[in-house]
């Protein structure tokens, strides 16, 4: 039998030659992964990214809109304490150290490179939970406060869902490497795990912003 | 008048005898809207038209084929300079037909806004689950009253209908007299228009409000301005003391029962705001939000299973004896 | 074995959903009759259920009433004020369904008014589901939440067990 | 036997899914979880169809007391639900799991058993429904849920609970589609596939995919805050304590109105396709349809404020939203011209799904010109939330989805069962269905224009709207009446349809070059493309793809743009993981429609599943290694 | 003599501080004038007709006030706030409990100041439910060997100062719709007056003057309602301002109806000048609290009435709060002084009111002189000296549905009921208040006879940046505050000024305080199991010494969480006050007792 194939009673269609005419294109030389764009990981990855980074705008926006429809903000509470949450900023600021470590370790093969990099990110994303823990106690509301305190609440929340679920990420693929099995797909999850890490540090600073400098901006930028 | 031919057929009743219809205008706002609606209707008819003629053109002149024969890929060489153009101009055409669409809007919007609202008559509109509350503002405060499903209007004079909702998101929308506003929890909404031309029209919830959305409609009585402020007049004086000793009866059932824990009748200790005033319940029409004929029988069956009526809404039902009954149903009849 | 039990199991979830969420829009539930004036705590009558205590659309209107009826302006949100606080466990007159529904329908001394008659007993029961609400006795699935007004009590569905 | 052959048993072998219950379970081939999406969804349409019609029967006379208005505002709610989040995105979705792999020449797609996982996902978001309803704990407030309708105080109960963990259900679900078939389109074309030559279909469900990724998390944001006010007291939508009822609106619409193109836009994408088919030549303006697919989908970003105007809104801001609304009918027109000119210009075959087709210019231009005059800020304010509107969006999105995605079921019918459906019985339905869709829903128009609102459970008499209802509901009985008869077809077929063939339609795009039902691995060998319509050149194809593994589920990955070989993958193997993985978020999700705490015990075993899902066994890993080629 | 004696004080104030060494030579002719028994008694709630509460005894003062200790105590056994401020006449201390309203009659000849007997009303339980804020009372009045007081439930009572023997009672209020009295009767010629509470519930607000012989009722004048309710007599009526000026007004600035249910009782001190033979004062809050409910002014509502005793006829009224849209009653105490204002002498009425204003006006005509803010208000923007009116910040109207958040002053007012002293040694007045704001919720409500008729949900908070409860002396003729001593909570007890130079107030934590008058430096304090929200007076007893006297006893509105064991949790408890009262401690002594404190 031929391929594509007939069936007998049909109509019959168009020719359609074998193919075998053709030059045909032998891709066994092709390498069985590749790192970046050229990964369909990548492409995942920056899928959820542009998904999350979706919520975390419209979450953002969502903030600006209830601060504009009263004319206090907070509405009824300080603003959180700065110190969790900048300390915070610097130990994520930190975390990219072992992150690109990580990445540029996979993207050498650097078993031993990656392993060391992916399980300091792993320990430094621990810190980043456990400041989060200070930082949510002293956000000065709670979620059913008022609206202020919802909407800070969830920005906070869905950010520390992330931090959450890269730690463990981070964390299994940093046991992986030490347990096996290995191969060059693995660099390419640490790779791509670097990039996903380096958006929860990105979408970190603009929501930092938000969370702790708004509700100090002096009244007259108020609406 | 009828814009419709099929209204004949349709049994719809003629304008201003409860008429609910947008294609008859009773005032300048709903005209106005009309007056938009009509070339908007023929322009996208047209177009509607227009392509369908196209698409038959196009079947009844292009060739057939059968399932099995080949296709033709000669487009992808030639450029079809023809079909450019054609497409060109349809296109060129929709773009300017849309925007003399948006022109016209924008102009209605203009028309709309303009309405002359000096010296209107300002009605505080409140809707709730499931009735409307009509509060009759004045700069002297003695004057206002309040009312309930039926909206009274003198013609020709304009009104700004200022509008809050109590609990969910309503809608009041009477067609004949001006498109619909929203009624939204925490947003004060003003709805202005004018009836020009007397008679009675049917308003309806527009927003999904909950199980009796269905059954809360108002009555709009545009009326001469005489007659109006007779009817104003009317309204504000309290409730007259009943007179027989039925009706007696059943204003001390009222005021000492359940009633008044909801109801409001001017002049007596009744004073309560979660359900219709009912200072003149006898002169209105219909009870219930325009769900039942203010009729004896149907008052005394409303009065005790008002949720056999209209399910879920909020007045109780009651075991009431077939004398309180009657008793209440004799003073509220004296309500005028 | 198991599969009956567990078909047991799952039509007594199925149940309680569905009680949970009937609209009892008219009285139509049999509810206890009404156990006559100062009713002897301890007595048989004592010991009825309140017929909404499960069900969620009866619980939201009882506190729907509490607003109507102006019950929030003596007890507010459950702190009390004028009236008792409703949010403790302390109960004067008793915790039971047919105490909570008494001292509605009768009043007691202390300046609870009676409103028996004034409001229907149908509603009352619904006040008194409410009201078992507002002190966290309620399930959480069938208490009402957080309502369209300022509050700053714990809603309702999570004063249960504090 | 050939060696082809020989290669192709053995790669049906590799690509097969598993037999046994297991298997049922594990299986990630995306034609069988297409082929379960698409049955689900139609599945869900059915239901839907079904609460449609009580509705109508309630419906049909002033009065009326078949339904009570609470079993009504349940049966209305399921509806609109089932038909926006159950049916048409996830069939727009599924269709596409089926089809595009094939168009593009690819023997799977990207993320295979993330693609399980969203489909068992995306079952038990509409059986959790499902059951919700039959226990009478059905949403109630719409499928728009308005706040405070569907808030805390006003929904008791776990009623719009349940319908907003559908919400993320379906969302979750639609966004890791998304994912997957952008990341299938621009990495797993075969080779010469190059973007200007990627079928119009294929480009439809990337822009749809596109807009999904950016619209649906606004969705699942509004749900999340409401589940939030409605469990644990935050107060997003408590206007006392800084809350806004109006930012739900924002929210919803903000995906609501992109939703609607989310549907629309895949079925431009079967118009184009059957239209090429049936006129036999390629689609006239390619690179203008693929503009106005792009222009349509970022207008529907800039017009979900035209769902709000009789709100508070500034009247310059709704001035500026009419002239989007309007300005979307451009794209529109532009393809509509470009159809009409193909159809001109070409040679008609006259088969069922170009009548399915055809009625598109009918339908969804009174749809499309309705839609304008809504979006004329006076006349919406008259009509918006009346029977007007009710006709208008089922004539937009009947008329624009529903009619060629059963166009689109006859066209590739035959490609996925291997039999052709009758076209007798085909043709009954269609004059039916378009006689049926007419007859309900045109009368509606004027209904709207008569006063009638929307979501009325029932109507007096004094507004003369009976004789309308009663046509209507006519209209509706003849509709069910079509789709019984095309229930017979699809029966009468699987049983003794004929034989397909490869190519029954004569088709231009690849997924007709492969073998009807097509083969486990779709292309036995994966053909070099030339050009955007290959079946129709006399030389298909500039040769095909060697070398890559039998005995593993071997792929090819090429460069986004032009679809140059990049590398050799592995696609990973059937496994229960996803399904698994899909119970636990189910028991998560549901769990926290009773407690929040089940976010936190909740998230226990999807970790779980998840590891295991991802943790790679040491054989396979052994398997891989022998095919490793470091880049 | 009490009358002749309290227009002395008061025309000592004419002498300016700079020339303070005129004054004792007036104290000299004082004393000299009045018996010295006079000084000796506290025959009324508020010391004095000019409501003053200055007491001319000087033995404890600044420089021994250190040693002051409790003389003696009175265990009342009677739980619930205890506001009334004790009298003596007579070597009898007279004492009026909160609900059951027990009367008693302590012999302080007698060591340990034995009771000489003990009334029981028995009122109503039924108005425990009714009494807005707490189940207080206020005080009683002695005239003619008589105790005047009225129980919660508004009977009021004569009894025999001797025996305890009732002598006529006369049920004023109407329990079942709300109506309570809480307030301290003021005897004046041979008129009882009493006014009554229940602005909360809906009640029509009145002041009731009663033939202290028989207990008949003289006149009654409503707050609201037409001009021959409200006694007022156009040929005898001339308020200063033209917007209090027009027929029936108690009904044309109400929407119809409303006026019946309107509130504006009048539970506050009641003041009167002899010399121009007025009385005066306040008129409380219009019902229902949210203000969209009643369009229009609601006069006579939150304002001052100047009434003839006589016959009840309005003299003047001025309102201190038109249309008041925060629960700003205006009864708060109206003292009477003669001032150097400007230059020239005038009589003057002072009145710190709930809206911030320490207002003084013209007591002839109701002519507003001055009216300064004592604490941060946002709620308005000041007074129009020209048109009276005070200008209300729209941005704090509230609205229905709709949460207005930090409203300042609270509900309560910048000072609320608690009476203030003047000092006419320091020229000082002696304000003890409160900071609190409010974050409030305005819904429509039902007037249902018996229950509360708010439609609001209010819940306080203290004012940022400041302390919740404060003392304040502040200076009329400068129109500025002296100084100011925090105090934790709410300064919910009157004030007591001396001739001593000393100021003594006490705290709802339960310290009853000396400061030093002029400075406000705190010279002695003294714990005493519960919080204070009485009145302090000071009599010399029979053994000729000074003493001091206050009740303790949390509750009232600022202590009912501890009072009446409200759920914490809920900030609107109280209407509110719960909010911002959250860490008040439990008292230690759960019954109201009597200290009396003397030097050792």
């Amino acid at each position: 039998m031929s391929d594509p194939k007939f069936e007998p009673g049909a109509e019959p269609a168009l020719p359609i030659p074998d193919g075998d005419g053709g030059t045909d294109l032998d891709v066994a030389v092709l390498p069985s992964f590749g790192f970046g764009h050229r990964s369909l990981m990548w492409w995942g990855t920056w899928g959820m990214i542009a998904i999350e980074g979706t919520v975390f705008a419209l979450t953002i926006a969502t903030y600006f809109y209830l601060r504009g429809q009263g004319t206090q903000w907070p509405i009824a509470e300080p603003p959180p304490d700065l110190l969790w949450g900048t300390l915070n900023v610097l130990v994520f600021l930190a975390s990219a150290v072992p992150n690109q470590a990580a990445k540029r370790a996979a993207e050498r093969y650097d078993l031993a490179g990656a392993r060391r990099a992916t399980l300091g990110c792993a320990a430094l994303g621990m810190v980043l939970l456990i400041l989060r823990v200070f930082e949510f106690r002293h956000l000065n509301c709670r979620w059913d406060t008022d609206a202020y305190g919802s909407v800070v609440w969830t920005l906070l929340g869905f950010h520390t869902a992330h931090l959450l679920t890269d730690w463990l990420d981070t964390a299994v693929l940093g046991v992986m490497l030490c347990t096996g099995p290995i191969e060059g797909k693995r660099y390419v999850d640490v790779s791509e795990n670097a990039m996903y890490w380096y958006f929860v540090l990105a979408s970190w600073l603009p929501i930092y912003g938000v969370i702790y400098w708004v509700p100090r901006l002096p009244p007259v930028l108020s609406p | 008048m009828s814009g419709l031919p099929l209204a004949a057929f349709l049994d719809t009743p003629p304008l201003g005898e409860l008429s609910q219809d947008a294609l008859r205008a009773a005032g300048p706002q709903a005209a106005a809207t009309l007056a938009l609606w009509w070339p908007t209707l023929a322009l996208c008819s047209a177009v509607l038209l227009g392509i369908l003629i196209a698409l038959g053109y196009a079947l009844a002149t292009s060739g057939r084929a059968v399932r099995s024969a080949p296709g033709d890929l000669s487009s992808l060489a030639n450029r079809e300079p023809g079909l450019v153009r054609a497409v060109s101009v349809g296109v060129a055409l929709s773009t300017v037909a849309l925007l003399g669409l948006v022109a016209a809007s924008a102009a209605t919007d203009r028309k709309l806004a303009s309405l002359d609202t000096a010296g209107a008559l300002q009605v505080h509109v409140i809707a709730h689950q499931w009735w409307w509350e009509f509060e009759y503002l004045d700069a002297d405060v003695t004057r206002r009253f309040v009312t309930a499903n039926e909206l009274h209007l003198p013609v020709g004079r304009a009104v700004e209908l200022v509008l809050d909702a109590d609990d969910v998101i309503h809608s009041l929308w009477i067609p004949n007299l001006a498109g619909k506003r929203d009624l939204i929890p925490g947003h004060t909404q003003t709805l202005r228009l004018r009836a020009d031309r007397a008679g009675v029209y049917r308003g309806q919830c527009a927003e999904y409000c909950g199980y009796q959305h269905a059954n809360m409609a108002l009555r709009v009585v545009a009326e001469e301005p005489g007659a109006f402020t007779a009817w104003a007049d009317r309204m504000r004086a309290p409730a007259a003391a009943p007179a027989t000793p039925l009706a007696q009866q059943g204003r001390a059932i009222f005021e000492n029962g359940t009633c008044a824990m909801c109801h409001t009748v001017s002049g007596t200790p009744a004073a309560a705001k979660h359900a219709p005033d009912l200072t003149h319940l006898a002169s209105r029409r219909r009870l219930a939000a325009e769900t039942l004929e203010n009729t004896h029988d149907l008052l005394a069956r409303w009065i005790s299973r008002p949720n056999a009526l209209k399910p879920g809404v909020y007045m109780p039902d009651q075991a009431y004896s077939e004398s309180d009954v009657q008793a209440l149903t004799a003073y509220l009849e004296t309500l005028k | 074995m198991r599969c009956p039990e567990l078909a047991c199991l799952a039509l007594i979830v199925c149940l309680a959903g569905c009680e949970r969420e009937t609209r009892h829009f008219t009285a139509d539930v049999p509810g206890p009759a009404y156990p006559g004036p100062r009713a002897q705590t301890g007595t048989v009558a004592g010991r009825a259920e309140n017929p909404y205590a499960r069900n969620a659309y009866a619980v939201n209107e009882g506190k729907r009433l509490f607003r109507w009826y102006n019950c929030n302006g003596c007890h507010a949100e459950g702190g009390g004020g004028m009236g008792v606080p409703l949010m403790d466990a302390e109960w004067r007159y008793g915790d039971r369904p047919v105490d909570v529904f008494t001292s509605i329908h009768d009043g007691r001394p202390d300046g609870m008014p009676a409103f028996g008659g004034r409001v229907t007993d149908d509603q009352i029961w619904r006040l008194a589901a409410y009201v078992r609400a507002i002190e966290g006795r309620v399930a959480s699935a069938t208490a009402p939440n957080r309502d369209d007004s300022l509050q700053e009590a714990k809603p309702e569905t999570r004063r249960a067990g504090q | 036997m050939s060696i082809h052959d020989t290669r192709s048993a053995e790669l049906e072998a590799t690509w097969r899914d598993p037999p046994g219950l297991r298997g049922v379970l594990s299986a990630v081939n995306h034609k069988t979880i297409g082929r379960r999406f698409i049955v689900t969804a139609f599945s869900f349409f059915v239901a839907a169809g079904i609460l449609a019609g009580l509705m109508r029967l309630q419906l049909m006379h002033p009065g009326n007391t078949v339904l009570g208005p609470d079993r009504y505002a349940q049966i209305f709610t399921m509806h609109g639900t089932t038909m926006m989040f159950l049916f048409a995105v996830p069939v727009m979705q599924a269709v596409a799991v089926y089809v595009v792999p094939l168009m593009i020449g690819a023997r799977s797609i990207a993320f295979p058993r993330l693609n399980a996982y969203a489909f068992w996902i995306y079952l038990f978001g509409g059986v959790m429904l499902y059951g919700a309803f039959l226990l009478n704990v059905g949403p109630d407030a719409g499928w728009f849920a308005y706040v405070p309708l569907s808030g805390p105080a006003y929904s008791p109960g776990k009623r719009v609970d349940f319908w907003a963990q559908m919400i993320t259900f379906t969302e979750l679900s639609g966004l890791l589609e998304a994912v997957i078939q952008i990341t299938t389109i621009f990495k797993l074309r075969a080779p010469g596939m190059t973007l200007n030559r990627l079928p119009l279909y294929v480009w439809s469900v990337l822009v749809t995919n596109f807009m999904i990724l950016f619209a649906m998390p606004a969705v699942m944001l509004s749900s999340t805050a409401l589940i939030m006010d409605r469990l644990v007291g935050t107060h997003f939508y408590n206007p006392a304590e800084g809350g806004d009822v109006l930012l739900w609106q924002h929210l919803f619409w903000f995906f609501g109105h992109p939703e609607v193109y989310f549907i629309f836009v895949p079925a431009l994408g079967f118009m184009s396709t059957i239209i090429a088919t049936f006129s036999r030549r390629q689609i006239f303006g390619y690179t203008a349809m693929v503009v106005a697919l792009i222009a349509t989908a970022f207008l529907a970003f800039g017009l979900w404020v035209h769902h709000m105007f009789a709100t508070n809104l500034p009247e310059l801001g709704k001035s500026f939203f009419t002239a989007v609304s309007m300005m979307i009918a451009i794209p529109s027109a532009v393809q509509i011209f470009c159809w009409l000119a193909t159809l001109k210009t070409g040679r008609l075959v006259m088969e069922v799904p170009l009548h399915f087709v055809l009625a598109f210019f009918f339908i969804l231009v009174v749809g499309g010109l309705t839609g304008v005059m809504l979006a004329a800020v006076p006349l919406d304010l008259q009509v918006h939330d009346t029977y007007f509107v009710v006709a208008h969006f089922h004539y937009v999105l009947i008329g624009g989805a529903v009619f060629p995605l059963v166009g689109a079921f006859y066209y590739w019918f035959p490609k996925v069962t291997g039999r052709m459906l009758s076209g007798v019985l085909g043709r009954w339905h269609f004059w039916l269905f378009f006689a049926g869709f007419n007859l309900t829903f045109f009368p509606m128009h004027v209904l709207g224009l008569l006063g009638m609102p929307r979501r009325v459970y029932t109507y007096p008499a004094d507004p003369g709207w009976g004789a309308l209802n009663l046509l209507s509901t006519v209209g509706d009985w003849i509709t069910g009446v079509s789709f019984l008869l095309f229930a017979l077809n699809v029966w009468r077929a699987l049983a003794r349809g004929m034989p397909a063939g490869a190519n029954p339609w004569g088709a231009p795009t690849l997924e007709w070059a492969t073998s009807s039902p097509p083969h486990a691995a779709n292309f036995p060998r994966v053909p070099l493309v030339r050009g955007v319509a290959p079946l129709w050149l006399a030389e298909p194809y500039a040769g095909h793809v060697r070398g890559l593994a039998d005995t593993q589920r071997e792929v090819l990955a090429t460069t986004v743009l032009d679809a140059a070989p990049d590398h050799r993958m592995i696609m990973p193997t059937p496994t229960i993981w996803p399904f698994l993985s899909a119970v636990a978020t189910t028991m998560l999700f549901i769990g926290s429609i009773f407690t929040p705490w089940a976010v936190v015990w909740g998230t226990v075993p999807v970790a779980v599943a998840l590891v295991a899902w991802f943790w790679p066994t040491r054989a396979e890993t052994a398997e891989h290694l022998a095919l490793e080629k470091r880049p | 003599m009490i009358t002749l004696e309290s227009s002395l004080i008061c025309t000592c104030v004419r002498a300016p501080l700079r020339a303070r060494r005129a004054w004792p030579a007036a104290l000299l002719l004082l004393h000299a004038l009045a018996a010295s028994a006079v000084d000796a008694e506290w025959p009324m709630a508020s010391g004095d007709y000019a409501n003053t509460r200055y007491s001319t005894l000087a033995d404890i003062d600044t420089s021994n006030v250190g040693t002051l200790a409790e003389a003696f105590a009175f265990d009342t056994g009677v739980e619930r706030g205890q506001e009334a401020a004790p009298i003596v006449v007579g070597g009898t201390l007279y004492l009026l409990t909160a609900w059951p309203n027990v009367l008693y009659a302590l012999d302080l000849t007698r060591p340990g100041a034995a009771v000489k007997w003990k009334f029981e009303p028995h009122p109503a339980p039924r108005a425990q439910g009714e009494a807005c804020c707490d189940v207080v009372t206020r005080g009683i009045a002695y005239a003619d060997g008589t105790v005047f007081m009225v129980t919660l439930d508004g009977q009021a009572i004569a009894v025999d100062a001797a025996t305890g023997a009732e002598r006529w009672r006369t049920p004023l209020a109407d329990v079942a719709h709300g109506e309570t009295v809480t307030m301290a009767p003021l005897v004046v010629k041979d008129r009882m007056l009493v006014g009554n509470s229940g602005g909360e519930m809906g009640v029509r607000g009145w002041l009731t003057a009663l033939d202290t012989h028989t207990g008949a009722v003289a006149w009654r004048a409503y707050s609201t309602g037409p001009d021959r309710d409200v006694l007022i007599n156009h040929s005898r009526y001339a308020p200063f301002y033209p917007t209090d000026r027009g027929t029936d007004l108690g009904v044309a600035t109400w929407p119809p109806e409303a006026w019946k249910r309107g509130g504006g009782g009048a539970w506050g001190f009641v003041s009167y000048d002899p010399a121009l033979d007025l009385l005066y004062y306040g008129t409380a809050n219009p019902g229902p609290w949210n203000p969209e409910q009643r369009a229009g002014d609601n006069k006579w509502t939150s304002g001052v009435f100047a009434r003839r005793p006589g016959d009840g006829t309005a003299a003047w009224f001025y309102q201190w709060s038109p249309h008041d849209r925060h629960d700003y009653d205006g009864i708060n105490e109206m003292m009477l002084l003669d001032l150097d204002w400007q230059g020239a002498r005038r009589e003057v009425l002072v009145h710190p009111d709930r809206n911030g204003y320490v207002y003084v006006l013209d007591r002839k005509n109701g002519e507003v002189l001055a009216a300064d803010p004592f604490v941060t208000v946002n709620t308005s923007t000041g007074v129009d000296l020209k048109t009276g009116r005070l200008q209300y910040d729209p941005g704090k109207d509230p609205r229905a549905g709709l949460t207005i958040r930090n409203v300042c002053p609270a509900a309560p007012g910048a000072k609320d009921w608690q009476p203030s002293a003047y000092s006419p040694r320091t020229g000082l007045l002696y304000l003890p208040h409160q900071h609190l704001c409010h974050d409030a919720q305005t819904y429509t409500t039902s007037y249902i006879a018996g229950t509360p008729f708010l439609g609001v949900t209010a819940q306080m908070n203290g004012m940022a940046g400041t302390s919740r409860g404060a003392f304040t002396a502040w200076d009329p003729l400068a129109r500025r505050a002296r100084w100011t001593l925090p105090e934790v909570f709410p300064v919910w007890s009157g004030a007591l000024a001396t001739a001593g130079d000393l100021v003594f107030y006490g705290t709802l934590d339960g310290w009853f305080k000396a400061v030093d008058a002029r400075s406000g430096k705190p010279l002695w304090q003294q714990q005493t199991g519960s919080g204070i929200i009485g009145q302090p007076m000071a009599y010399r007893g029979p053994d000729g010494r000074e003493y001091v006297a206050i009740m303790s006893g949390v509750g009232g509105w600022a202590g009912a969480v501890s009072s009446g064991c409200l759920d914490r949790r809920d900030g609107t408890a109280a209407l509110g006050f719960v909010g911002a009262m959250k860490d008040l401690p439990m008292p230690e002594v759960k019954t109201g007792v009597l200290h009396v404190y003397a030097l050792p």
